[in-house]
């Protein structure tokens, strides 16, 4: 189930890419792909019926969904908003020379 | 004996000493280069048939070596005998000319070296290694010429490199085959091979190195624009000498493997392998005559020439009995000496006049006597006129056709040789005839310096012409030890199945006649010598002198007929730019696009695997 | 006809996943693998498993979180990989955004908005400190509590137009990565292993349990909380 | 110990981040520290990061492959941090992370931290590339590159889901042939980008000629070099070379595609960066012949390659139009440059050799064919950017007054590149047995796996 | 009942990210990114990842909107 969900963003990320022309569409569309792909990792470690990886006084017995996943997805999640900080950083740059963030524009203006 | 390693060796490193001497002064650094290949000649000329050095072993089971066989001997010791008579030519010519002497004279000596290894090579790939510094050395040379030599330079390269890596695919093919490399190795499993297309392949491939380097059909146009905008002095070398390892290469693969032996015979005894060769020597002819005969540049008129020239070596060496071998040898010689001269009295005359265009010049025969007796006797040697040595080889290249009976080929060397007399008129009529430009009123003729090397090569050229049982005795060895059966001769006189030449009494006429023409000559009154313009105009004014020049359109009402002519050089410039124009297309596809275009082609890949996958 | 297109490669895409689909187990119905079991029984190193919280003490790993003890410590190399992205992407952004002053949007902030900062940030930080001091223990930990910290930060930039963030959080972004690495390298000198728990583990559930990594979270907290202030303040100059 | 070569250029890069601007003095005394280390360090030590045995936490391995690959790369980081010059201001810590994480890659042993180190270096890399105001082509970069760790992170999943872990020995012992069909595609994706495969190629021209000296001059030699090990590891010891058959279509049609774009350019920089893909694709059909021969022709001529671009975009990037005041740096580049098109007496003759050779015993004679068209295109560009640059056309006083000479240890550093590629060619068993030992490493993959898992 | 809420919450991020692709403003895509991150940390908790919900709550839903917000702002605001 969640699987199609994420399988589906991943293909509405790459359609943003393939469709869009303005540069901020891109990163959007990078994050959506980024969260697509997080909740497939999650989802592949998800067990029904079992509890958050957490020992605790409610969960005292190891029940628990796979953890391993879920620890890899904080650390996708945290590479992934250091490369979108890069990204806005460059993008702002990118405005401040080309006046425009329109692929179409810029590489008009390269070319001249 | 000093070994032939350590000759390389020394020509690798006198390149170094030669360029820091020749940064010091240039005279004294030329001066060292004419001693070091005169030294070469030398060392040479005493080598031993059959010597053999080891060198390195690069792949596994191949020992490289050199090895001294008389075919070798005999194309190093025509190198080495244009190499440092040019290079004494230079002494004298670096003064004013190339842009950056010290590295002309280092480039020289890099190249030497290639080309001594070339000759003595007794595997496939230590040929490939000093074939390759041979042609490193002089495209470094080139660009120091005329302002399209730039381009020519890598023309040439590329041109080189084709022919070179199809020789290093058949080189490995053969190598994987039966892990050998060595000549007499490879020509007797060649023997062995059942398979005919393998030696088919084997033969042409290595072949292809030859037909790229002395210019012959498929691979002829880079000769016109490298020959004619390299360095005057070093288009001597290039055309006198590097063409020739090209040759060098074809005798290899036609003679060193048999071809004879390892395939059927097609017609006459000549397998179809080798008639195939014959024409493309035959089309390297026709090209070569008719595209000269078209040319104004005196420069390319003779990179031409050499192209013709080219095919006469192949078709000689293609017909491979003891003759026609004979000759194609035998031309080898000529045309290095002729096209040596001939370069050379150009150079003379540019290092004077600075033009190589026909029409700019006229009448330098009262200016500079000697280098037009040096271009006169090389014309006549190169179009093949009795007292010369060249008659003698084309003497021998129809000789041999005839016996074989291959009367198109034969019709066609005939068209060539009448041709070449129409084409090597042109620059003698246009630069050393008729009437004297008023800017060359001051020219003077080279100094002796220049002009001995030139006189020593036109004495040469005589010299054999009267007496080629040094050339022949060569020749006679080659064919010895290739298994070819000798021609014969005694004294001055050629024998062969159709009749005997006897260049003595040829050459006894010759100078009588000449003679008698010297003695009318003197004898009757000349005629008056006029101004340039004086004889065409008839009152009106004169805007354009070229216009009125006689050497302007000099052929035209031959050029006329064949106008409209089929350029390879606009065909592979076409080719070049369809790479270009595709390097393009995929430049905007692939490498400009946006990261819309990126994330298109990571979709485009993955689906792709997706297909294959399943 | 472009969207056409590109709905169609994207249908191929969500085709070529849906086929991979056959390879992995039912939504809901995984197993865990033997690496998953080995971490939460904590029976990497064959002692753990059967685990009580509040009571087992002095295993190999004494985190009550399983996620927080693989990731700070099972894996945690990969965490310091992980804060390196970051700290090179807040580096990155302070190099192509170069900018020196505080960028001025000339519009003065709205009482609401500066009052309502000043009584929350507290809280903020507050709760930021909470959330990666107590990582191993709840959910959360030094990524979500720096992120909370970086937003008090931001709120700051928000309701101040002369606010501008010292020097002081480049130190405390490098010391705070220095001691990370010094951790771990302590670990190298004291077992001969680099970033080895080499402190007592304690009681499952106590705050002072599990060794090293309440520290290494805590540091966690702070760089973090420092380069995505530093993304945030870095958005705010210009030069 | 090996997890010091790690730590400590990312000790120094988070100690000196106040103090921006010493740093660039320091970095020689890391790396050399860094190649000490690496000399002192046993071959076949594995070192479990945290104490956590094998197949459960993260291992760097170091074995023949990893310790050679890591003197290779500690060299030329060694050499660039001599060149300070090229060394922007602000981009010394980027230099020192990249110089970990590269170091990272190499030794790490595991999947998922390769895709974590895979990160850092290209974040390092789009830093890199957006020196020079070249913006738009290092977001290119981004988008492409993130994408394509996005890729490989799903193809790290995919094999935990098939094998059950992490580590890279369990993996290449555990993973059966349905997981073989997929996870495979996505990390080819994934390094597609880094190793410059083809269609996915195209941001390198754009970084590459960006007009700085240092992206490519770390781009196309360690970062590559590193790729291509991590391409090997991954391949060929992973997944046996299961999936080097497309490997080998996409390396071929990567030559040819690059050589062809090349053709046309007018600045040098980038027609050297798409001969850096054409080597690179080179590079991949060879070593997907997946043998010890293979291999070995293939790491030797990466070698060659990247010595010699490392001298050619070194200079390419600093010198003007001419070598009009730089005869030895021209000479450098002249050298470099035959070594790339394979004249003998160079070092590129050697493995253009060795590969025609390995590639004619496998039977394959589509590759020699492909290598030599490439070549004959290559020589056209190159060396008409030779003579260029040698006999300048008309170059006008003013130009030759602003052209500056470069300072001495620029040019000595080049020039003892340059006799390095001389030395190559006449001996070229130094690099020979770099090459052979990363083969070995690699193709040796049941002793990577008893090595790492213990004599399972 | 699980997978009707896991199916609700699927379509409308599909909806938000769709929208957030093709909106013609900036800052509706930017608002509309935020819902669908907002939206994934359900899904986050439902299949019992508290940890990465949290993480994605503060940085993807907050921080990411704050940065990209910012960035449009430096940029001199939203101009289609």
């Amino acid at each position: 189930m969640v699987y199609y969900i994420s399988f589906i963003l991943i293909g509405i990320g790459i359609y943003g890419f393939l469709t869009q022309k303005n540069l901020f569409k891109h990163l959007i569309s990078l994050t959506i792909i980024d969260t697509a792909i997080n909740i497939f990792i999650i989802s592949l470690g998800y067990i029904s019926g079992e509890e958050a990886p957490i020992y605790s006084k409610y969960t005292p017995i190891a029940n628990f969904v796979d953890p391993l996943p879920q620890a890899l997805v904080l650390t996708a999640i945290v590479i992934g908003v250091g490369i979108l900080a890069l990204g806005v950083s460059l993008l702002i740059k990118v405005y401040e020379k080309y006046g425009t963030l329109d692929v179409e524009e810029i590489v008009a203006k390269e070319g001249k | 004996m000093i070994p032939i390693s350590y000759l390389v060796l020394v020509f690798l490193f006198g390149s170094v000493v030669s360029y820091l001497i020749t940064k010091a002064n240039r005279i004294v650094g030329a001066i060292f280069n004419f001693l070091l290949t005169f030294y070469a000649l030398f060392v040479l000329w005493n080598l031993e048939i059959g010597h053999t050095e080891k060198l390195f072993s690069i792949l596994e089971g191949v020992e490289n070596t050199f090895k001294v066989s008389s075919l070798g001997k005999y194309f190093s010791i025509i190198s080495l005998i244009v190499i440092s008579l040019v290079s004494f030519f230079i002494i004298e010519w670096i003064r004013k000319k190339p842009s950056r002497p010290a590295a002309f004279n280092a480039f020289v000596l890099i190249m030497s070296a290639g080309i001594i290894g070339v000759f003595f090579s007794n595997d496939l790939l230590t040929l490939y290694i000093f074939w390759e510094i041979a042609v490193l050395g002089s495209f470094l040379i080139v660009p120091m010429g005329k302002e399209d030599s730039k381009k020519a330079a890598v023309i040439y390269v590329v041109t080189s490199a084709i022919g070179s890596y199809m020789y290093l695919f058949a080189t490995f093919s053969i190598y994987n085959k039966y892990g050998i490399l060595e000549f007499d190795q490879v020509s007797r499993f060649l023997l062995n091979e059942p398979s005919n297309l393998f030696k088919w392949f084997i033969i042409l491939f290595i072949a292809s190195a030859g037909i790229a380097k002395s210019g012959i059909f498929p691979l002829h146009t880079w000769l016109r624009i490298t020959h004619g905008n390299a360095p005057d002095a070093f288009s001597a070398i290039l055309s006198g000498q590097l063409v020739k390892m090209g040759s060098y290469v074809l005798a290899i693969s036609l003679s060193v493997f048999p071809s004879t032996k390892l395939l059927a015979s097609f017609y006459s005894g000549v397998p179809l392998l080798n008639y195939i060769l014959i024409w493309l020597g035959n089309i390297s002819i026709i090209i070569g005559t008719f595209m000269a005969i078209r040319q104004n540049d005196m420069k390319q008129l003779i990179a031409y020439s050499s192209v013709a020239n080219g095919g006469y070596i192949l078709v000689g060496l293609g017909v491979m009995n003891s003759i026609g071998y004979a000759g194609g040898l035998f031309h080898v010689f000529n045309h290095a000496i002729a096209a040596a001269m001939i370069f050379l009295s150009f150079a003379a005359v540019v290092y004077r006049t600075g033009t190589t265009k026909i029409d700019e010049m006229g009448g330098l025969i009262w200016k500079m006597p000697w280098t037009f007796v040096t271009y006169l006797v090389g014309i006549i040697s190169l179009a093949g006129i009795p007292p010369t040595s060249g008659f003698i080889s084309k003497w021998m290249i129809f000789n041999a056709l005839l016996t074989k009976g291959m009367f198109v080929t034969l019709t066609i060397t005939f068209i060539g040789s009448v041709g070449s007399f129409l084409y090597v008129f042109r620059p003698l009529a246009g630069v050393f005839l008729g009437q004297l430009k008023k800017k060359h009123y001051e020219v003077k003729e080279v100094s002796p310096v220049m002009l001995i090397p030139m006189l020593v090569l036109t004495l040469l050229t005589l010299f054999i012409g009267v007496y080629p049982k040094p050339v022949l005795d060569f020749i006679v060895s080659i064919e010895n030890s290739l298994g070819i059966k000798p021609i014969e001769y005694s004294g001055t006189i050629i024998k062969t199945s159709l009749g005997q030449w006897d260049t003595l009494t040829v050459f006894t006429m010759f100078a009588v006649g000449f003679i008698i023409a010297l003695v009318l000559y003197i004898i009757f009154p000349r005629g008056k010598k006029v101004e340039l313009t004086d004889q065409y105009t008839g009152g009106e004014y004169l805007f354009n002198y070229d216009l009125y020049h006689y050497a302007t359109g000099f052929y035209r009402f031959l050029e006329r007929l064949y106008d409209k002519h089929p350029s390879f050089e606009k065909l592979y410039g076409m080719l070049v730019s369809f790479f270009k124009s595709m390097g393009e297309i995929i430049n905007e596809l692939f490498y400009k696009v946006s990261p819309s275009g990126y994330v298109f082609w990571i979709s485009i890949v993955i689906l792709i695997l997706f297909w294959v996958r399943w | 006809m472009r969207r056409f297109l590109s709905a169609l490669i994207v249908l191929g895409l969500i085709m070529f996943f849906i086929s991979t689909l056959p390879l992995i187990p039912e939504f809901g119905k995984a197993s865990l693998s033997k690496v998953s079991r080995a971490f939460i029984d904590k029976d990497v190193n064959g002692n753990g498993g059967n685990i009580q919280y509040g009571v087992s003490k002095d295993l190999e790993n004494g985190a009550a979180n399983v996620v927080t003890s693989i990731v700070v410590d099972y894996r945690s190399f990969d965490t310091l990989g992980e804060v390196t992205v970051l700290f090179t992407s807040a580096l990155g952004v302070g190099i192509i955004l170069s900018g020196y002053k505080r960028k001025k949007f000339g519009r003065e902030p709205n009482f609401i908005l500066r009052v309502s900062v000043g009584i929350l940030l507290p809280l903020i930080l507050l709760f930021g400190a909470y959330v990666f001091i107590h990582g191993h223990l709840t959910p959360g930990g030094g990524f979500p509590g720096g992120t909370i910290i970086a937003a008090g930060i931001l709120l700051l930039y928000l309701s101040n137009e002369e606010f501008d963030l010292s020097k002081t959080v480049k130190f405390v972004e490098g010391i705070s990565g220095s001691l990370y690495v010094i951790v771990g390298l302590l670990g190298l000198a004291v077992s001969g292993v680099f970033l080895i728990n080499f402190l007592p583990t304690g009681v499952v559930g106590n705050l002072f349990s599990s060794g090293i990594v309440p520290i290494i979270y805590i540091l966690i907290g702070f760089k973090v909380g420092a380069e995505l202030s530093g993304i945030v303040a870095e958005l705010h100059r210009e030069g | 110990m090996s997890a010091l070569l790690i730590a400590v250029p990312l000790l120094i890069a988070f100690l000196f981040v106040p103090l921006k601007n010493k740093i660039k003095y320091i970095l020689p005394f890391v790396a050399l520290f860094s190649l000490i280390l690496i000399l002192k360090l046993p071959i076949e030590q594995v070192n479990f990061l945290g104490g956590w045995k094998a197949p459960f936490g993260i291992t760097l391995v170091l074995d023949n492959s990893s310790y050679y690959s890591l003197i290779v790369v500690n060299i030329i980081f060694f050499l660039l941090s001599l060149i300070p010059q090229i060394i922007e201001k602000d981009l010394s810590l980027i230099f020192l992370i990249l110089m970990a994480s590269i170091n990272g890659l190499i030794l790490t042993g595991d999947l998922f931290n390769s895709f974590v180190f895979l990160e850092i270096t290209s974040v390092a890399a789009y830093i890199l590339s957006s020196s020079k105001r070249n913006y738009y082509g290092a977001f290119k970069y981004l988008i492409l590159g993130s994408i394509a760790g996005a890729f490989y992170l799903l193809g790290t999943l995919y094999s935990y889901i098939g094998t059950g872990s992490l580590n890279l020995a369990d993996i290449s012992k555990n993973i059966n042939s349905e997981f073989l069909a997929v996870v495979p595609i996505l990390i080819f994706i994934g390094l597609a980008v880094e190793t410059k495969i083809f269609p996915l190629a195209g941001w390198v021209p754009d970084v590459y000629a960006s007009g700085s000296a240092l992206t490519p001059a770390i781009l196309a030699t360690g970062v590559t070099f590193s790729m291509m090990y991590l391409f090997g590891r991954i391949f060929i010891t992973v997944f046996h070379g299961e999936f080097l058959n497309v490997v080998y279509i996409f390396g071929l049609i990567t030559v040819v595609v690059a050589e062809l774009s090349a053709l046309k350019q007018d600045n040098l920089l980038r027609a050297l960066s798409f001969s850096s893909i054409a080597q690179a694709g080179l590079f991949l059909s060879v070593i997907s012949m997946n043998s010890y021969e293979s291999l070995t022709a293939g790491y030797f001529h990466l070698l060659n390659d990247i010595t010699a671009k490392f001298v050619l975009f070194i200079i390419a990037a600093s010198i003007g139009k001419s070598f009009i005041k730089n005869k030895t740096t021209g000479i450098a580049f002249s050298i470099a440059s035959f070594s790339l098109i394979g004249f003998p007496l160079f070092a590129g003759f050697r493995s253009k050799l060795l590969i025609l050779k390995t590639a004619f015993l496998n039977q394959n004679y589509i590759l020699p064919i492909i290598l030599l068209f490439a070549t004959i295109i290559e020589i056209a560009y190159v060396l008409r950017w030779n003579i260029k640059l040698w006999y300048p056309d008309n170059i006008l006083p003013q130009e030759k007054e602003k052209t500056q000479k470069l300072s001495w240890n620029v040019n000595l550093i080049l020039l003892i590149v340059a006799l390095v590629i001389i030395v190559i060619g006449f001996y070229p068993d130094i690099y020979l047995k770099i090459a052979q030992n990363i083969a070995s490493g690699l193709t040796n993959y049941r002793a990577y796996v008893t090595n790492v898992l213990g004599g399972m | 009942m699980i997978n009707v809420i896991i199916i609700f919450i699927g379509i409308l991020m599909a909806i938000s990210a769709i929208f957030a692709v093709e909106s013609k403003k900036i800052i509706d895509s930017f608002i509309a990114l935020s819902l669908m991150s907002l939206l994934s940390v359900f899904l986050f908790v439902i299949m019992k990842a508290p940890d990465v919900a949290i993480t994605e709550a503060s940085v993807g839903a907050g921080l990411t909107t704050a940065v990209l917000v910012l960035a449009l702002r430096k940029i001199g605001g939203d101009k289609e």
